[in-house]
Order: structure tokens, then C-alpha cells, then sequence
């Protein structure tokens, strides 16, 4: 065996095992390490298949956006994503994770910048859990971090749809990736303050972490950004603005739903006991009850079973799964998702009254976040929070608001903090940069005015006919081009 | 010659069109427009707001005709177009002066369809 | 470490396995115990993988019908997937799983409703394998399961499309997701009645219990319910309504493919011996050669290669080979496909000039899934038959017509009972609330008057011109607002 | 329990293993044997949860194309995806593994065609690690393989878009699976002639392998096949041909990006050491660059920020580092990614003025491909050179030219031997069968001329107006038809 | 009777429409149409090359009206219509010789929209 | 002044509309329409079944000039939009009686486009 066909033989050394179940390499390691070692290969799969899974929540924001949104700034939601997600990439590299899970202080972690292989992280959560030193499996859990930041980054554009600049992205982008995201995941699951109220906030995968903070910074921004043209009449009255497309909003949902599963059940870090796949019961029975919520509640609403609000309830109530689904049981799960749905519609009505949130990002992944880390307080069992070693059982366990107060604390302060910080960080943005499009360009859409083009862009473009398919007699004369010429100068003599 | 304008169903197109043909008339162009009138809107509702769209689509059907041949047309569309319903749309006829058939550059009259024996002798 | 840094500490230990190899928790448990625990683990994480793909072949089906239905129906498709899952969800949780996998009579099995952490389910098939307690890795199999329920019931609608009355779908989804199906499940899967014939009804993954199934609730909707108007003229004869969406078409059958990946090798409910990759190529070389027998035979027929058709090959394929996935050699597959897409084709053709069936179900899910299963009787090998302990081998290597005979049964039985029961659910629905919606609503679409709202929100509103995008002098004069104002009154007068 | 209740107890013996850890079948194999089988059916695992999100890839590339594509040719990706998925699933099948992976050979593989279970393999890499008989895990490996044959046929026809005859995908497609790809494969990946240069070339997971293969495939039929209609004017100055949708365009590219984590990590193929979560890192920290340099490119370009651009840039920075992702450290990731970033902006807009290439594929698969090989002789790090031991660290760390020669001698041959075999092929095709559609039906599309109808199918037929709904007396005459009448002869009299 | 046939902006429609419906003269079309005048085409950029469209849209209005209420159509389009800027866009006025609603097949100038009273009664 | 209304290949707008600008009319309107003529229909297969639609998509072009004005325009459209196959299309020529530019409120035929002269102005 050549030099050269020893290739990968080291890093594919397990499968030698099979058929040669006595392979040198395994007899010089004890079992136990080598089951240890294979522990944390089956976790590391685990949180990478769920990483990935959560990954891909990214296209179900995307088309939940582009269904919503009118057709002349579709475009743009693509090129939003993209941007995003690079942007958040980097900036969680750079010093997100470092100050979420870098160490073991109140407010913020200290080590893990600019991330690498062999790194040092200093004393803390995490290193309790990987030791101090990056490696493989350490890999697995900041990626797996940092996907959860960058859903949360995704939710705060839902409210800023059709009328903010771009360059707004990459500048909040950073400071959220780097600063107002890692923070409240530091305080919540990184062993920052909230952990250490009461016997600590218990947040699963993040309503709070993820969703409340999202639609807290989209909060922020609508404020400051104020409403689509044309959204609010002379008489203050809101109309509707029909998004565009509702096949491709459902593929949006759809994949959000699919996302889900690496969401709730990968946030168990591995697969202990198999407690991952309760996580999913609960995650689904949550989800399917918010549809039922929310369209039955529409239904009675207007008579018409709306397609967006059908979508808003699985949303909304995946949402509120998220917080509990690693503490309650199976049957507290339709309960919250219940509420949620039917929650959902109702806010996302009120709220259209005043301020304009296209997609429903406040309702959906604000309310329903707040009252997901709530049901915490209510229907987490006493196995569960056990399980987990946070926080204790919910009121209908143990008669005692004592852990709803906590929650509640939870609640208000990462509202606060993430709000004061976006505030902040929009507001200078507005001063400087600048927050929203031009009149003009809102009117003729993002698309054509920030990108350049059209999102179909062929819209515009005269299609020539179907000349000389089956139409034309056979000695037809050569006509000069396939597509109509496109002239190269550019101004209209006036 | 002249210019037979009709604002209909779009039901109503295919037996109009397959009658003309019949008749020897197979040219004509339609398009797409939404029209008002007596009609009412259509409500539609996003998200919890009501919104009414008062127009409806039609087809607007466009017919260059000799003007010994109006009524001929104007009647085909009558026929096949009605449905005694609200909605059912209207004929206007306009004068046309002159007509071009780009393919040979002709003028005139003759440039437009053929006469039934047209339709009679390309069945064949 | 306070107390709120031990967070989490137990539900991660596994992973400080590698870095302490010797922690404390490793030393309690006997080794044997520890690999035994960790086999769980892998088994529920592939079964788990593989049932959240197949969760995501709802949007398979949501897509494929979509680009096949006209554009006024298109947004309906979505409030239907999510509808059904929704409802099927909460019925297989209430009582589909009790059912079918709470016991080991011939007919129905009798506990677990209501499945929740910690219940006794009745000495069973489920009970020889997981014991007689839920948890963890029994929820596995629990959510495993019901995205097969998932997926027949979605099969169901494709003949009924663009016609029926949306309320029909709560209704009969749960009577599918709580008896329909769970019957058919227990009796090939759950240790009921057809396992008991011969050595046992071949349905690796579902051919008949989930394909033929679906198919055959779709025939009994298909026949109280009629044809969509306009699709036989008054000489009877076929005409097409043309769907509106090929891309979007394509989108659903390259999701469904992949959602086969789960569906089928994740039928060993396991990863012993590696099965399931096997069980992986099998799958894809039939679909495979589906794909080019559908492409050949409908470009022999018409001489040219309609889109459809190809995808209808590769839904044939995959159903077809469903039920023998686990019992054939890699050699067989391709024969399986490609009859299934020569099939698929030609009953495409002859079923659409008596049955208007928009999607191809009747073909795609019923025959091939009949083919498919009496395949087994045919090509099943040995080595299969005898380590899935289920049937004998097929004609080809036991020259005994036997397993043929079997299989043939399970699919008298299977389509029997669900037709009887499908056509009574349907036919009280008809006569209470109604199957169909009235004509006016049928040619308006679903979308605008069930949904209240195009599929394509926008398509009917006049879009605002691109003003002033680099058109007007900057002098101009303010315009009111960006949006046509929308009225609020309602009638125009008469 | 009767036999049938046996049923599956065997492939699920297991899962049992939790609930009765000292069930007979663990007790009869020595522990080391369970673990080295359990290490096996981990990384079995892994190996296939990766190529399935590979194979999902292909859809991926249909939306990225179907976005770049005109309207009237969107249908036809989805047959084009399907057939050349299907073609090439029978093409490794038969011949291509075998050739790549079916022995030790300098040039090719000699043993493995029409891969069977329980076949003998001949003395190899792939036997070094599998042992010489195909089972399980064995067929996730050539699963794997296959699903890296099909990404690349999939990027050669990025450049024949719109106007390339059906016919030539199966001839080619054939060629292409059992031939050109697989001697590529086995000259780098199957311990082939290149990895007997120096200490081997570096390619982790194919960025000459599999992309550049596919672009100069891409190449070699664009030079025969000539730019589409109307793209270059008289004057031989380019013209812009717009897609005809983004938002599908940016699907293509999420997609894809999922897809990746299968692509990169998965080349492991296996999970020692956690090492294909690094690996998950490195591919997103380099594709986040890639959007970054791309979006900064084409901005200070042309003043406006082009969606296909930055998706672009996102494939080309994932294809630079396919190569390197399994040999640098997370630090040289960034880098190779705005690299790649930059570089598709310019060569796209450089290779437009002579060469019409609608997607970008010669520049985000052969150029950053190119890149990315060639990095590895820059960045990659001796840890990882050892560890894979392949090759030798690059330049920044040695201060040596060597690993960078030698990437450059596999980059070299690879492109000769694909170009010159690709362009005898497409040579052949075009003297016999033809290589391209007449004019008339490019003009019309291929949807219409070629696949019988339109990818779009309803858009040419005037839809019936919104009668009935809430618009009629109650009392309205019955109306014919739903639709419109659809006759049944064909031709107008002239 | 007289079509008088309309190329605005988009955004001058609904007032338009929604005055002229007050006015007694619910009836009328529109459709979308692509416009070349005096104002400048948009410069579309895709993938590194630009592209002129020299075309903007536009809404064609068509509205038949009897000859004596022409000035009143006309002078309420020109009033919403106009913004003062470039590519406001043009109204003609041309002959139409018959008209016919095809509900009924009536013909002639009664055919045509409701007067003032109409809307009047119709607000009851 | 007239409205021509030209119905042609979508091919053929594109230089006329290039040489209408040069000489001096600029202002135009296009409109997509569907046309049946001589030409024949285009079959479409779909899953097994066929059917023909006998519609095919045409160019709509309106242009309202001085009468004096006609026959250049119509020159100019018989020029580039022959191919010599059936299916080129139909140009029509109909009287308008008034026009207004919205901008301003003018009426009359001065509203119509600039002659030559402007072309050449613009150019500077
Ligand atoms: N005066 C008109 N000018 C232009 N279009 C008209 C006119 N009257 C009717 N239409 C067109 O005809 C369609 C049907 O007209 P409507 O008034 O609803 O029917 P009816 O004539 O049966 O009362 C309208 O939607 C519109 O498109
Ligand atoms: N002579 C004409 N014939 C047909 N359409 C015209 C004519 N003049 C203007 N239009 C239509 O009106 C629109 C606006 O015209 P434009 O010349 O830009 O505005 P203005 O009259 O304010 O200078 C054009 O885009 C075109 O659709
Ligand atoms: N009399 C007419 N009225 C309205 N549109 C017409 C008329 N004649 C021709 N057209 C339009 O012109 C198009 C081409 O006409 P066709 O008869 O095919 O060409 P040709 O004049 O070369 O025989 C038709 O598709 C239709 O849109």
C-alpha cells in the first residue's frame, strides 16, 4: 500500500472496525474511552444534524418574507439573507460566541474571540461541559449557537420589509451578532444572571434567547422606521397591502416547521436518554395545535379560513414550544400551542391597527415568545426541570408562582436590554446613515431601485412570440435576432 | 370599414371565436382588462383587513370588419356573450379609415378576412 | 460552579465523555450497559433523521400539487397541508398510535392513547421491543409512525383537488389518522391480522399500508365527489386543465425524493448491519429507472417529454419500490422502477378518460403501490425474507408462487377495508355538510372564496407605476400616498 | 409471541438493548465487537444523513438555473434535473463506481460494476477500509460517491441553458457517469495516478474533483454549442439576457448551501474525532465571505447590489473551499472565501464579453475551483496534512512551493483529461444527433417545442373571469362550462 | 358617443374611478399597457450589464360616454391624473358609432352609464 | 389626428420603436394581446391530452399623430414589422377628434409628439 493509499485511512479508521473487528487501532485504546469517544461522536452527529436543520430555517424566512411582501421587492429578501447570514457568520466568529459562552461571568463571556482550533476558553459553562480547549465536538456547539443567533437576526427584518435601506443590514447585523444576541444568550444559556434568578430561567431553545429577541430588535426598528406608504390612510385607518404569493410564503412555513426539529430537539446537545425525540412529539403536537388555534380563530374572525394566518399559527406556536419544550409533557404541548395560534390572530389584528409588521413578526415571534417562556412557569413538570437541573416545576405542578416570577423576570429583562440596544443602535443608524428609502423608492420597490433589477426580471421585457414553431413556411426568411435588440444608450430625448 | 370593440366574459370567448371562424371571420385580438360597472366588487380579505376590488376582469375582444359585415359580428357576439346577468358587458363599433396588411403591405378593404366561402373552402 | 452553571450539566454529559474519559457517570454504569444505552441513541437518532425527512414530504406533496393545479387554487393547497398535518397530528396522538401499535390483537391494538412520558402499553409487538413504558427512544417510533399517517393522508386529496369543500378535511383526516390508517398499520405492521397470513404480508415500508391506502381514500373521494367542470365535454370526452406551475411541480417531486430517503431506509427503524444503506441504494436506482421508463414511454407516445410525466415516474418508482426496499437485491430495483414508470404512464392516460384525477394519485400511489407490493412476491431474496424474519423469498428464487399469493391478499384486504370505510366517511360527509363546493365557487377558485384571497395576492391589483425612480424633476410636487388608496365601502352602486 | 410478532425483531434487536441491557445478543458478541460494530453504524450513519443533503443538491442547481432561465424554458430544468439525476444513478451504478473506486489501478478501478451485495471488491483503497465485499456500510459509501457524481453532471450544464437539444443529457449524462467522472474520482480520491504526485494532491471533497470537472465539461460543451440567440450583437457587444426569477434563484442557492454541509463534513466519511464539524465551520465561514466579497464587488462595480451576484459569490466561495475545507484551519477560511468572492464578480462579468454562460458556472465552478485547489498549497496546515496524510502543509506555514506544484499538476490534468474526453463527446453528439435546437424553438422555448407545453402551463389560456362569485342573482341561468370550451381540432383554416 | 381613452399613472386611477362613480358614470376599463413619451426609461442592471427599458408602465382607461358628457370625463381625469411632471401621460377623445349591452342587446346612447340621479339613487 | 393601431410580432417593436424616436415620435403605447388570424395554433401536450390554443401572443401598438403624420408611421411599421409569413400582423388607422397632455391640460395637436427637428435637439 502506497503512501498515497493510506489516504483518509486514519480518518475512516471506525468503519475498518466491522470488518476487522480487532483493528490495531482498537486495541490499544480501553473500551470505556472508546465508548466515550463514540458518545461524543453520536452527540457531535446529532447537534450537527439539527445545526443544519436550524441552518435552513434561513430559506423558510426568506420565503415566509417573499410570499408577504409585494412582487417588486422579492428580490431583495434574497439578497437580505444572503447578507445577513454572512454578516452574523462572521461577526459570531469574530466575538459573538466569545461573549455568549466564553466564559463564566454575569454579563458577558471573555474568551473565544476570532475562534480557532486548539483555542483556550476560559473557565466556564462551557468549558465545565468540553474542557478548555477547541476541538470537534466544541466545533459542533458553536455552530450550533450560532445558528440560533442568526434566526434571531432573520426575525428582526420582518416589521422593516419594503422600505429600509440596505446598508442598515451589515452595520446592525454585526452589532447583533457581536454584541445584543450573544449578550442574552450569555445571561440565559451561557450561566450569565438570569441563570442565577431563582433557581434559574428556563428557556429551552430560546422563545426568549432567539424569538423575543428578534422581535424585540424588530420592535426597535419599526418605531424608528415608521410604516409602508400608503399602509395608514388620511384617517389613520389601516389597509390591507397583499404580499404577492402565497405558494411560496407556505414553502417559507413549511420549511420553518422542518427547521423546527433541529430547533427544539437539537438544543438537548446530544442524545441522552433519547430525550430528544420527546422533544419532537412536543414540538410537533405544539406546532399542529397553533394551525388549528389560529384558523379556527380566523375562521370565527371573518368567515374565510386565511392562508398567512394558517402559517402565522404554526409559527407562532412553534414559538412558544420552544422555551418548554425540553419541560413539559406531551399533553401541555397542544395547550400552548392552542393559545399561540389563537393568540397569534388576535394580536397580529390589533397590532395591524397601529403599527405596520408585514409578516407579523411581532405577534408571532414577540407574543408568542413572551407567553412560551411564560407556559414554562406554568407547565414545566418536576421531572423535567429536574432533568435539566434549572429552574423548578410550573404552577400546575406545584401550586407556586414562584417559577412564573422568574420567567417573568426573564422576560422583562432580556426585553429591555435588547430593546434599549436596538434602540440605540437604530437610532444612530437613522442619524447617520440612514434608516429608510427614498419616497421613489419604496414606490417603484426595492428591486428595481436597490438592486438593480426586477426579482422576475423579465417582467418588463416585451417576450417575443412564438415565432415559426410549427407557424412558419419552410423557405421563411432569416429573421435577425432570437430576442427583441436592446439598445445600449439610455436616456429618452426629451 | 370598422372596428368591433367588445368588453366580455371570458367564457364567452371560445364560442364566439369558434362561431366567427365558422363564418369566416378567424381574425380578431383579444386581451386582458378589468372593467367596472353595474357589477359589484369582489371582497377579499388578507390578514383581517377587507379589501374591494371593483373590478372585475374581462376580455376585450378587438375585431377590424368591412362595414357591410357589422352585423354579422356584432350579432355572434350577442349570441354566445349573454348570459341575462349583470356583468355580461358591452359592444361599442368605431369607424376604422384605413387597414394595412403588413405581410404584403396591401390596403384597403380586401386586406381583411375572408368571406364564409373562405371558411367553406379551407375546411376542405 | 454555582448552581446555575451545573445547568444543563446532565442533559450534556455525554459529551464530556471524550474529554473525561473516566467521568464519574461512566464508572457507575457497567460497559455492556453503556453500549447498549448508546445503541439506543444512534437507532433513535437515524429514526428520528429519518422521520423529520419524511415530515418534509409534506411539502413535497403541497408543491406537486400546486404546479399542478390551476393558479385560482393555489394558495388553498397550503391551508390544506397544513390543515391535514395538523389534524392528523392530534388524531394519531389521541388514538391513531393506540391502535395501531398499542397491542398485539388481530384486529386493533388497545392502549397507549393519549401516548404520554412514562405510560404501560398492552403487551404487543411495540412492547417485545421498547418494553411496556414510553420514552425516549419510543418516541421515536411514535413520531416515526405518524408521518406515515402523515403522508397517506396527504396522498388522499390529489384527486379531489380544486373541488372540494375545505371542512371535509378535518373531518376525514381524523377519522384517517385515528382509524383508517392506524387499522391498516396494525394489521401489516403492528403485528394484526396480515402478518399472520402465510409467514407474513411483505410491506418493508409501506406500499400498501401507506401508498395504496392514501390511493384508495382518494378513489372513494374521487367517486362521490365527480370531476372538476369542464374536464369531460358534453361528449364525454377528457379535456386537460393544465396546471399552472412546472418549477413549483418539480420543487414537490425532488423534495418527495428526498423525503424517500427517510422514508424507506428509515424503515429499518434502525442502523444494524448498515441496512439502511442499503436499503438507500435501492431506493434510488428505482426511482431512477422510473424516471427513464416514464420519460421513454410518454415520449413514445406523444413524441414529446412532458415535465409531468417525468416526475409521475419518479412517484411510481419510489412507491413501488417502497414495499420491497427492504427485501430486494440492489439487481431487482431498477426492474421495479422502471415497470413502475412504464406503468404509471399508461394508467395516467386510461384513468383520465372516465376518473378526473388532477395529480395522477390513483396511478402513482395505487397502482404502484399494488405493483409494488406484489413485487415482493416476486423478487423478494432469501437473505432478506429471512432477516427481516418476515415472508418467504419471491418467485425468482423460490419458483413458489406462495409469497405472491400473500401479497396478493394484503392487498385485497388493505384496499377493501379502506375503500368500505373511506366510502361510508365520505358519503355521510356528503350528505351533512356537503363534499363539494357550488359551481360559482368552484370557477371563481378556492382561493378567493374559501381563502378570502388569491393564491397570488396581487395578481388583481393595478400596481403603481415606477414613479419617480430617476423620472421626475426633484422639484416635483409631493403625490399623495404610494399605494392606490384602497376604499373601504363595498357595493358599487347599480 | 407468534412469528409474526417476531417480525422485525431481529432489525430492531437494538433498540431493545436500552430496555434489556443484557439482552442474549449482546451477550454472545465480545464488547470490543459491539463497540467496533456500533463506531461502524455511527459513522454509517453520518456518511448517508451527508449524502442525502448532497443529493439534494440537485435541486438546488434546478432553482438556481430555473431563477437564470427565461420563462419559457423553466420547465424543462425540472425534466433535464430528473433524467440526468436518473441517467447517472444507473451510470455509477454499472460502471462508474467501479471505475472510480473498484481497484488500485494508476488509471481506473477494474472490478465493482453492476455493484451487488456480497460482491467482491478488487484489492483497492476502498478494500484497505471496507474489506473486499460489499455490505452496509460499503453502500453508503458508494451512495456518497454517487451523489458527488451527480453535482457534477449537474454543473456542466450550466452553460448550455436554453438552447441545448434533450437528447444530448442521456448520451452525455451516460458518458460522463461511467466514464469521465469516475477517472477523475479514482485518480484523486480512489488512490489513482494524482494522488501518487508528491504526496498526493490536496482535495478534500472535490473542488477539482467534482467542480471543476463539471465546468470544463461546462466548457467543452459551450464551445461547441455557441452562445444562445441575441446574446451578443452585431457588433459582437454582450447583451443581458434576465432570468426570469430571483426569488427561485435564491432557493437554488439556500439549497445548495444545506447541501454543502453535507458535501464538505461528509467527505470524512465518518465522525473520528469530531473532525466533520470543523469542517462544518470552515465551509460556513468561507461562503459567508464568498457573499461578502461578491456583494462589495459588484457594488463599488456598478453601484447597485445584484442578487445573482451574491449567490454567486456564495457557490463560488463554497467551491473554493471544498478542496481545502478538510486542510486549513478556521482562520484561512475567510480568506479563501472573499477570494472566491471577488473573483466570480470579475470573471463572470469578463467571461460574459466573450462567452455565454447564464448561471456563472465556469467562474463559480471552474474558476473558484481552480482557486481552491490551489489554495490548499497555500493554507493548509501540517496538523491536518498529517491527519489526513495526504500531501504537505502550504505555503504560510512550510515557506514552500511544493504542495502548491502539485495542486497545480492535479488541476492541470484533471481540466486536460475532462476537456479533451468532454469535447470528443459533445463532438461526436454534435456530428450524429445534434447538439442544438433550431432556431424557432429556442425563439418559442423549450418548454413549448420540446416538452410539449409550457412551464408555466395556464398562462396562455384566458381565464375564466370570477363569475358567480357574490356577483350573480340567485336566480342566473346556469352557465355552460366552467371552463373554456377547449376544441379539439387543431388547425385554423388559413 | 365618444371613447375617451386614457394613458395615466397607476396611482391617478382609483381617484378617477372613484369620482366618476359619484358622478354617475360607474362604466369603464382599463389594462395595462407599456408607454414610450417624453419621459426617461429605467436602467436595469443584471449581472454586470445594463439594460434600458425604454417602456414604463402604464394604465390605458376606456370609457364610453355619450357626447355630451365628454368634457366631464376628461376634465376629471386631467384633475387627478396630473401631478406636474413628465409622463403623466395623454387622454384622446374618439368617435364610437353604436354601442350595445349585451345583458339585454339593447342599442344605443341609453345604454350607456347611469347619470348623476343613478348614482344619487343608488347611494339609498 | 389618428390613433394607428398596429397589432405585429413582438420581435418588430423594437426597431420601430427606435426609428419612430429618431424621427421624431417618441410617444407610443404597447399593450400584449393575444390574436387569432391565418396563423395556425400552437399545440400544447399535456399529461397525454392535447390542446390547441389558437391564440397566439402579438404586440398591440397604438400611436395617436397629426394626420398629416400617418403615412410615416405606417411606413415605418410596414417596414420592420415584415417578415413575409402569415402572422405579421394588421395595421389600422382611426380617427381621434381631441387629445389632451395631462401635464399641462393643453389640448389639441400641438399636444402630440415633436417632429424631427426635436429629435435632432435632443440629441445635443
Ligand atoms: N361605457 C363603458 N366603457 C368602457 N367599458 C365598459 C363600459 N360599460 C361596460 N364596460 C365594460 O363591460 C363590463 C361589464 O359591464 P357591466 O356594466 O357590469 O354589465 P352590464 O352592461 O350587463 O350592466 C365592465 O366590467 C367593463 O369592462
Ligand atoms: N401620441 C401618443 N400615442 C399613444 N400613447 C401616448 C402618446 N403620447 C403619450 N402616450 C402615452 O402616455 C404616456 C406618458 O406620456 P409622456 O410623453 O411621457 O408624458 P407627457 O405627455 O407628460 O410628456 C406614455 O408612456 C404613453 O403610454
Ligand atoms: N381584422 C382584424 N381585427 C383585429 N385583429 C386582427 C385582424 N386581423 C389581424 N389581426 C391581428 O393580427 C395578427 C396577425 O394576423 P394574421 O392574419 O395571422 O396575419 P396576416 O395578416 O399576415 O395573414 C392576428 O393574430 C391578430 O392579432
Amino acid at each position: 500500500m502506497s503512501r498515497s493509499l493510506a489516504v483518509r485511512v486514519l480518518a475512516l479508521a471506525a468503519l475498518t472496525a466491522l470488518v476487522l473487528p480487532t483493528a490495531a487501532f482498537a486495541q490499544d485504546v480501553p473500551i470505556e474511552d472508546q465508548v466515550a469517544d463514540l458518545t461524543s461522536r453520536v452527540d457531535t452527529t446529532w447537534v450537527i444534524v439539527a445545526a443544519v436543520l436550524v441552518m435552513f430555517m434561513q430559506a423558510g424566512f426568506a420565503f415566509l418574507e417573499i410570499g408577504f411582501v409585494r412582487g417588486k421587492n422579492a428580490g431583495s429578501v434574497i439578497a437580505k439573507i444572503l447578507t445577513n447570514f454572512s454578516i452574523s457568520s462572521i461577526g459570531w466568529w469574530i466575538a459573538g460566541f466569545a461573549i455568549a459562552f466564553g466564559g463564566g461571568a454575569k454579563i458577558a463571556g471573555d474568551s473565544g474571540f476570532l475562534f480557532g482550533y486548539g483555542d483556550t476558553i476560559n473557565e466556564s459553562f462551557a468549558q465545565g461541559l468540553y474542557g478548555d480547549t477547541v476541538n470537534g465536538p466544541f466545533s459542533a456547539f458553536f455552530f450550533f449557537q450560532f445558528v440560533f443567533c442568526a434566526v434571531s437576526l432573520a426575525i428582526v427584518w420582518g416589521t422593516t420589509l419594503e422600505r429600509i435601506k440596505f446598508i442598515v443590514y451589515p452595520i446592525y447585523g454585526l452589532v447583533f451578532s457581536m454584541l445584543i444576541y450573544p449578550l442574552i444568550a450569555h445571561w440565559i444559556f451561557g450561566g450569565g444572571i438570569l441563570s442565577t434568578v431563582g433557581n434559574g430561567v428556563q428557556d429551552f431553545a430560546g422563545s426568549t434567547v432567539v424569538h423575543l429577541t428578534g422581535a424585540t430588535g424588530a420592535l426597535a426598528a419599526l418605531l424608528l422606521l415608521g410604516p409602508r406608504k400608503g399602509k395608514y390612510g388620511p384617517d389613520g385607518k389601516p389597509r390591507a397591502i397583499p404580499g404577492h404569493n402565497m405558494p411560496l410564503f407556505g414553502l417559507g412555513v413549511l420549511i420553518l416547521w422542518l427547521g423546527w426539529f433541529g430547533f427544539n430537539p437539537g438544543s438537548t446537545l446530544g442524545t441522552g436518554d433519547g430525550r430528544f425525540a420527546e422533544v419532537v412529539i412536543v414540538t410537533n403536537l405544539a406546532a399542529a395545535a397553533g394551525v388549528i388555534g389560529a384558523a379556527v380563530t380566523i375562521y370565527l374572525k371573518q368567515g374565510k379560513l386565511d392562508v398567512g394566518m394558517c402559517g402565522n399559527g404554526a409559527i407562532a406556536a412553534l414559538v412558544a414550544i420552544t422555551a418548554p419544550s425540553g419541560y413539559v409533557e406531551f399533553w401541555a404541548a397542544p395547550i400552548i400551542g392552542v393559545v399561540a395560534g389563537v393568540l397569534v390572530v388576535v394580536c397580529v389584528l390589533a397590532i395591524d391597527k397601529k403599527l405596520d409588521d408585514p409578516v407579523g413578526a411581532l405577534s408571532a415571534h414577540g407574543v408568542a415568545g413572551i407567553w412560551g417562556t411564560l407556559a414554562c412557569g406554568i407547565f414545566t413538570s418536576p421531572r423535567l426541570a429536574e432533568f435539566n437541573a434549572i429552574g423548578d416545576a410550573g404552577l400546575v405542578y406545584s401550586g407556586s408562582f414562584k417559577q412564573l416570577g422568574v420567567q417573568f423576570v426573564g422576560v422583562a429583562a432580556a426585553f429591555t436590554a435588547v430593546f434599549v440596544l436596538s434602540y440605540i443602535t437604530f437610532a444612530i443608524i437613522k442619524a447617520t446613515v440612514g434608516l429608510r428609502v427614498e419616497d421613489e423608492m419604496e414606490e417603484a420597490g426595492l428591486d428595481i431601485t436597490e438592486r438593480g433589477m426586477y426579482g422576475y426580471p423579465e417582467q418588463f421585457i416585451p417576450e417575443p412570440e412564438l415565432v415559426g414553431y410549427g407557424a412558419f413556411p419552410a423557405s421563411r426568411p432569416p429573421v435577425v435576432t432570437g430576442h427583441t435588440p436592446i439598445p445600449t444608450t439610455t436616456e429618452v430625448p426629451a | 370599414m370598422k372596428m368591433i370593440v367588445a368588453y366580455i366574459r371570458h367564457e364567452a370567448f371560445e364560442p364566439i371565436r369558434t362561431e366567427l371562424l365558422a363564418l369566416g371571420f378567424p381574425s380578431l385580438s383579444i386581451s386582458e382588462v378589468k372593467g367596472s360597472g353595474r357589477q359589484k366588487g369582489i371582497t377579499e380579505r388578507y390578514r383581517g383587513a377587507e379589501l374591494t376590488n371593483y373590478l372585475r376582469p374581462k376580455v376585450k375582444l378587438e375585431c377590424v370588419v368591412a362595414s357591410g359585415d357589422v352585423q354579422t359580428i356584432v350579432d355572434t357576439i350577442l349570441k354566445h356573450a349573454r348570459t341575462g346577468a349583470v356583468g355580461d358587458g358591452k359592444v361599442f363599433v368605431m369607424p376604422v379609415e384605413e387597414a394595412y396588411r403588413v405581410r404584403t403591405g396591401e390596403a384597403g378593404e380586401e386586406i381583411l378576412q375572408a368571406h364564409p366561402d373562405a371558411a367553406a373552402t379551407s375546411a376542405a
